[in-house]
């Protein structure tokens, strides 16, 4: 029983996730009952703010699992986030409250399909690299361009205005059995669902497919030569991705009960880009952790109404990119073990094993 | 994409077991291969066959065309015109990963191996495709051990020597345990001891398999180590085929080589 | 709510109004991508900043022009102070991100948000505009601007111009050579470090004359650069990483396709005919009309005929397999 | 819905604060963290409407500090919480219900678009919070929680449409941005036409992201209109001014609700691209009354770089001492209470001249003026100002949310009128 559990938990961890010591883990509980208490302490409006910077960590997980992890820079993970949400809105809007969670699959399903086309038409159509930042952002674009022209009363679905640039206003909240979520428990949906995408996750990258993905970010010619179809890896994965920014913008709708076009504008499309720079391109904790910082920052110096707050943003960007090539989680790893290394060095050989930060 | 057909064309190995009157097939043969890029041909109208089990070199000067050859037998590379046979199945227009999954594998000419992971987690991504869950780490130990990279196994790929990443990919090629391994200069850059150790390795598991190998060498003294059958490959054509002893004594092979280089 | 008119009547007045509409489009097009396809494809860096750039172009062409200068001197100037904007940029930030294509979109992005806020709080939300030289074209009942067609032979010229550059010139050859590859090049004694900056400043010129020349016609604020980059992005995906052969058919195409749709049907049909044709190219050619050239070019050099080479393209792409680079 | 206590409050705005030392604060922020009534002025002053939104910001200031200044409302100084949206609707949802939440505004002043105003109300309605919004626009908003202070389509529109008619013609072509409140105010556009015996030759709506008006020209001249009426939007639709003067039509005469009004085109574009410009406007800073002058001059005083005082900021400032009366009437900032006495109406004395609040529908009437622009891009107003009610609300639909608290926009065509022109 107990050798079971613990093969379960070993899934967990692998060389392809940062973070596998206990001391980690430990961080991790710590993190998570801190997360779960958060509305307790602070209440129900706190709690619905941070529930929009949780729910954005689906999308910079889906940059994050395709970019960080594939190699593949999608600029238009926006694109899936946005066509979940106005999916969402409108099956709400023309079935009611009742629906939403139909509706949610729905929203899901549509970004997962459409990530898939495109997708398909990328990969098998050869596309590789830097061209497929500049395709998916192209295609991003022409969501935002021809979204924001649906003005018209022609432009609906069934009872659903898809309403231009005014966007579609009125969208209800999930309701799971009867309870509409919103505020502490909308946050708790987000929360647990971020939970288990997250560890769900790092099950799958530490698995066989995780180690093909990260073969094809490592040497995609390579790969090939070892018999793996890497179109459809890249396909498969994208695809995915697809299915990730689809929750977000799912959630994203149902959070502000209003979708409109911006979601699809370049200044939104960089967000996920920026998150997972920041965070760590190739660490799933740090692209969730460095979204919720990025926002609540971005959110804080808003509020203090200075002219002066994007200017900040831009420029700690802009020093984070240079001093941390990586990103912040694997500087703080490989400190992490140079600091350890040091520890195990200064206490000699008298103790037999120091935990490592990382490795297995 | 060049969708040709195998429309009358004669199944090479059937033509070249008549010829030859050898029971043992050709493993791999080309009809009437060309490549061109832009205004070069780099492979041009080549016959090429090799039989199941053997240990085939392949030399040509620069430009020969040898890397092009390797490649339109992966699939890296699709043809202008002709087709490639593998085991008597027409693989023309299959991709390069059905192709290997066929039993074809491949150590390309430069280095190419996973650089941030470790030994071990190269091996396992290349091994996995052909070895089971509970049989993995069994058969990455074996592998590893043959090539004398155990003791390196939680090395960076990128923190090893070349000789030792060259290694390393040979293992790798090694290890999905292909029927046909194609090994671009697989001993280029690596020390006397490290050839010589490939080259061992090579022989041994050319007589305890019957894993047909064709390497692509620079260094004549390592193609002596390891193969009597040598093709020479020049300006994209068949050049000549024979013994190393023939090759090395005839004066057209004499005369390309030194005035190529 | 969108009024259809069908053509009224086709007459040679309507004929001349397709035409001016397709230079004015195409103009636009090739302008708004031509700083940002130089950068992209010779440098591989996709420059998030390349609004700002030619909001730089604008704003200098337009202070100057509103002193008192006249036009041709605020855009020669405009131009240039866009060109050592660019360098000094590349010089102190972009320089580090040479060997991280992709990182670099983020420093150029944030480098985006910080000159367009820069610029509200140093110029305020906006600045006297400059009046559009030259006055109209008329003809039967229809006028035109005059300055918005001539900008149509400006971007030809923009175009010879930089295919002299990259053709004709030290520099030029040079720049190829090190985008082909770097460490040959360097090999070969061209200071490589060099030739990127010269690449980024002439890159920077191109988004900075873009922004002069379009600085009488467009609303000044800081947000001035973002009118381009739909535009900019749509042309770089149907032309591919070519600059001039990739930009000018990508031009003429979407011009055409935007000028049609436009003038028969209206600005709301142009537009969303527009994006049509983006998804369509991306489809079809996924390496834009490079590709699509280069493709071709293999083909005939590989002793086909003309009618062999085309056809061979359009199969493949029906069949799901793509044009270009496919090997 | 008032629950967060103030401890609680000023907590959680420390690491704001810090932020705004960081950012070199420009003040205000917080509404001094005390207990005291406070209001939010959210409005834009960077992203695409820093433009139209940086004089609301700084005329919501100027009233809130003057009236400080005087001594407060009820004796209390009045704390404001005035971030920066930055034009992002995501953004303005989150500073809504901070302001709500956390800052517990008594009245709230927030957002330019209407898209802006679409994304905030279910919060509005959720909270029940008193909401102005003044900007000019499409009309037809039927809200108990939303004062839309701002002249209407119908009020923009029923002044200067009349007008062109009679000084230049019948013959009318429509050019309108493609969203919600250009459709709208293209509906409008048809039913004043048809009410004043014009005539509409054709339309044309226009993406907003559009800067090429070449075809829309030729079309424009093909109809051969007496005059267009345009309800363009936006920096980027501003191109169609100069393409007009370069294409050499500012003789074709142009009514508007949207340009000048708000984005002052008249003076950020070199002369003459706004000639022959007619805007239906309640206020701008031109307006040469003594209100009007001492209005303005307080404004420049108060903002050393501010550019111009455009008629939505009149708006807020006006609306801003209407509810410091409706405060003082009730004796007590409870939002219910002052609602109550808001829907009473109320005669408002403003800069733009006497105007009333009509309690039923929430929204005003208007001094309506014609705004022209010369060649030299001077402004004068001819005729007299109008007083203009919102009838539409009112008359024609019946709204009157006393009585029945409703949470809709009403349409003309679809709730009210038959198209006069079903074929253009």
């Amino acid at each position: 029983m107990i050798e079971r559990l613990k093969s379960a938990l070993g899934a967990l961890n692998g060389p392809n996730t940062y973070g596998n010591s206990r001391a980690f883990w430990v961080l991790f509980v710590v993190g998570v009952v801190g997360v779960f208490a958060y509305p307790m302490a602070t209440g129900s409006y706190r709690a619905g703010q941070a529930s929009l910077y949780l729910l954005y960590g689906f999308l910079a997980l889906s940059l994050c699992f395709i970019w960080g992890y594939c190699g593949v820079l999608s600029f238009g993970q926006v694109a899936f986030f946005g066509l979940a949400g106005y999916t969402f809105g409108v099956v709400t809007l023309n079935f009611g409250a009742g629906a939403t969670v139909p509706a949610a699959l729905a929203g899901v399903v549509i970004a997962t399909v459409v990530a898939a086309v495109l997708g398909y038409f990328m990969f098998y159509g050869g596309i590789r690299d830097v061209y497929v930042a500049i395709v998916t952002l192209a295609f991003t674009l022409v969501l935002y361009t021809f979204m924001a022209q649906t003005a018209g009363s022609e432009w609906a679905i069934g009872d659903a205005r898809l309403g231009g640039f005014n966007g579609m206003p009125g969208i209800p909240n999930i309701t799971v059995g009867g309870t509409a979520l919103s505020g502490e428990t909308f946050y708790y949906l987000v929360a647990v669902l971020l939970l288990v995408t997250y560890l769900g996750m790092r099950v799958l990258v530490n698995s066989r497919y995780g180690r093909v993905m990260v073969a094809v970010r490592e040497d995609e010619d390579r790969a090939e030569m070892l018999g793996y179809n890497t179109k459809f890896v890249k396909f498969a994965v994208f695809t995915f991705g697809g299915l990730l920014a689809g929750i977000s913008g799912m959630l994203y709708a149902s959070w502000g009960n209003f979708i409109d076009p911006s979601v699809f504008a370049l200044s939104f499309a960089a967000l996920p880009i920026v998150w997972v720079s920041i965070g760590g391109r190739e660490s799933l904790i740090g692209a969730i952790g460095a979204t919720f910082f990025i926002e609540r920052l971005s959110q804080e110096l808003a509020a203090t109404g200075s002219e002066w707050a994007l200017v900040v943003i831009g420029a700690l960007l802009l020093g984070v990119i240079l001093l941390m090539p990586k990103g912040f989680v694997p500087m703080i790893d490989s400190y992490a073990k140079v600091g350890l290394r040091w520890l195990k060095k200064k206490r000699g050989k008298s103790e037999k094993e120091v935990p490592a930060v990382d490795g297995d | 994409m060049t969708a040709t057909e195998q429309s009358e064309t004669k199944n090479p190995r059937a033509a070249a077991s008549e010829r030859t009157g050898v029971s043992n097939p050709d493993i791999i043969a080309t009809d009437s291969l060309t490549k061109r890029f832009g205004g070069i041909t780099a492979i041009d109208d080549v016959d090429f066959s090799v039989e199941g089990g053997e240990l085939r070199c392949l030399i040509g000067p620069n430009g020969a065309g040898k890397s092009t050859l390797f490649k339109l037998l992966t699939g890296q590379h699709k043809p202008t015109e002709g087709y490639v046979y593998y085991d008597g199945e027409n693989i023309t227009n299959l991709d390069p990963h059905q192709r290997i999954q066929r039993g074809i594998s491949m150590k390309f000419q430069s280095p190419s191996v996973f650089g941030t992971l470790s030994v071990r987690e190269n091996m396992r991504t290349a091994a996995q495709r052909v070895v089971g869950r509970g049989e993995i780490d069994a058969h990455v130990d074996e592998v590893l051990e043959r090539f004398g990279l155990l003791d390196r196994s939680e090395t960076r790929a990128d923190d090893l020597s070349h000789g030792m990443v060259q290694i390393l990919e040979i293992a790798m090629a090694t290890s999905l345990d292909p029927k046909l391994l194609l090994l671009d200069e697989p001993v280029a850059g690596m020390s006397v001891e490290e050839s010589e150790k490939v080259a061992d390795i090579l022989n041994r598991m050319h007589d305890e398999t019957d894993k047909t190998f064709i390497v692509i060498e620079h260094d004549i003294d390592f193609v002596e180590m390891i193969s009597d059958q040598v093709t020479v490959l020049n300006q994209g054509k068949l050049f000549m085929q024979g013994t190393i002893e023939e090759v090395r004594n005839d004066s057209d092979v004499r005369e390309i080589y030194l005035g190529g280089e | 709510m969108v009024s259809t008119t069908a053509p009224a009547f086709v007459d040679i007045f309507s004929l001349v109004n397709l035409l001016l509409q397709f230079l004015d489009s195409f103009a636009f097009l090739v302008l708004a991508a031509v700083g940002l396809v130089v950068i992209f494809g010779m440098m591989g860096i996709i420059n998030l900043a390349h609004g700002e750039f030619i909001l730089v172009g604008a704003y200098a062409t337009t202070l100057v022009a509103v002193a008192g200068a006249p036009f041709v001197v605020a855009v020669i100037i405009g131009t240039l102070v866009t060109a050592v904007f660019g360098i000094l940029l590349e010089r102190s930030i972009l320089k580090y991100f040479y060997e991280r294509p992709l990182d670099s979109m983020v420093a150029t992005w944030a480098i985006s948000i910080m000159m367009i806020q820069g610029t509200r709080i140093y110029f305020g939300n906006s600045i006297t505009q400059a009046s559009t030289p030259f006055g109209s074209i008329s003809y039967g009942p229809y006028s035109y601007s005059a300055y918005r067609v001539s900008l149509a032979f400006v971007s030809l010229a923009v175009l010879a111009g930089i295919y002299l550059v990259f053709t004709r010139t030290e520099f030029g050859l040079k720049a190829r050579a090190t985008i082909q590859d770097a460490d040959t090049a360097r090999a070969m004694g061209v200071n490589t470090e060099r030739i990127y900056v010269l690449t980024f400043g002439f890159g920077s010129a191109l988004a900075g004359l873009t922004g002069a020349l379009y600085a009488p016609t467009l609303s000044m604020s800081p947000e001035f650069g973002q009118n381009f980059l739909i535009e900019a992005f749509v042309a770089v995906v149907v032309g591919g990483a070519s600059v001039v052969m990739g930009t000018s058919l990508a031009g003429i195409l979407l011009g055409a396709i935007s000028a049609f749709f436009s003038n028969v049907y209206s600005t709301f049909w142009g537009r969303i005919a527009l994006l049509a044709a983006a998804i369509i190219a991306i489809r079809l050619m996924p390496y834009g009309i490079t590709g699509v050239i280069e493709d071709f070019r293999d083909r005939r050099a590989a002793g086909m005929s003309v009618k062999e080479a085309l056809r061979i393209p359009a199969i493949g792409v029906f069949l799901g397999f793509g044009g270009g680079k496919n090997d | 819905m008032t629950g967060i206590d103030r401890r609680d409050f000023v907590k959680s705005t420390g690491a704001a604060a810090g932020a705004a030392g960081l950012a070199g604060c420009v003040g205000g922020n917080g509404g001094g963290g005390d207990d005291g009534p406070t209001v939010g002025i959210i409005e834009d002053r960077s992203g695409n409407f820093g433009l139209v939104g940086t004089p609301k910001w700084a005329s919501t200031r100027l009233a809130i500090e003057e009236i400080n200044e005087d001594g407060g409302i009820l004796g209390e100084q009045i704390g404001i919480f005035d971030p920066d949206p930055q034009s992002d609707n995501t953004r303005y949802q989150e500073l809504v219900e901070q302001a709500i939440q956390q800052e517990d505004v008594d009245a709230l002043w927030a957002g330019y678009s209407s898209a802006t105003r679409e994304a905030i109300r279910p919060i509005i309605n959720r909270e029940d919070q008193l909401y102005f919004y003044t900007t000019q626009y499409e009309g037809g908003v039927c809200d108990q929680s939303i004062f839309a202070v701002g002249a209407t389509a119908r009020q923009q529109l029923g002044i200067v449409i009349p007008y062109m008619i009679d000084e230049f013609g019948p013959d009318a072509y429509t050019i309108y941005a493609d969203y919600n409140f250009g459709q709208l105010s293209e509906e409008w556009t048809r039913i004043i036409l048809d009410e004043n015996g014009g005539n509409l030759l054709g339309e044309e709506a226009i993406p907003l992201s559009e800067t090429d008006f070449g075809s829309t020209i030729n079309r424009i001249q093909e109809e051969d209109p007496d005059f267009v009426v345009s309800m363009l939007v936006g920096a980027e639709h501003e191109a169609f001014y100069d393409q007009r003067l370069s294409a050499g039509i500012t003789d074709i005469p142009i009514a508007t609700s949207t340009n000048m009004a708000q984005g002052y085109g008249h003076r950020r574009l070199e002369a003459p691209s706004m000639e022959n410009v007619h805007c239906g406007v309640n206020y701008v800073e031109e307006v040469d009354t003594p209100a009007s002058n001492e209005y303005v001059d307080a404004m420049y005083d108060r903002f050393d770089d501010l550019e111009y005082v455009n008629q939505e900021g009149q708006n807020n400032y006006f609306s801003v001492y209407m509810w410091k009366e409706a405060v003082e009437e009730a004796g007590t900032f409870d939002e219910d209470a002052v609602k109550e006495v808001l829907q009473e109406g109320m005669e408002v004395d403003a800069p733009e001249g006497t105007i009333e609040l009509n309690g039923a529908t929430h929204h005003m009437t208007h001094n309506m003026r014609i705004m022209r622009c010369d060649e030299n891009h001077e402004i004068d107003f001819p005729g007299e100002p109008e007083i203009i009610e919102p009838t539409f609300l009112e008359e024609d639909i019946g709204c009157n949310l006393p009585e029945n608290p409703e949470e809709r926009q009403y349409e003309p065509l679809a709730d009210f009128y038959d198209d006069p022109f079903p074929d253009v």
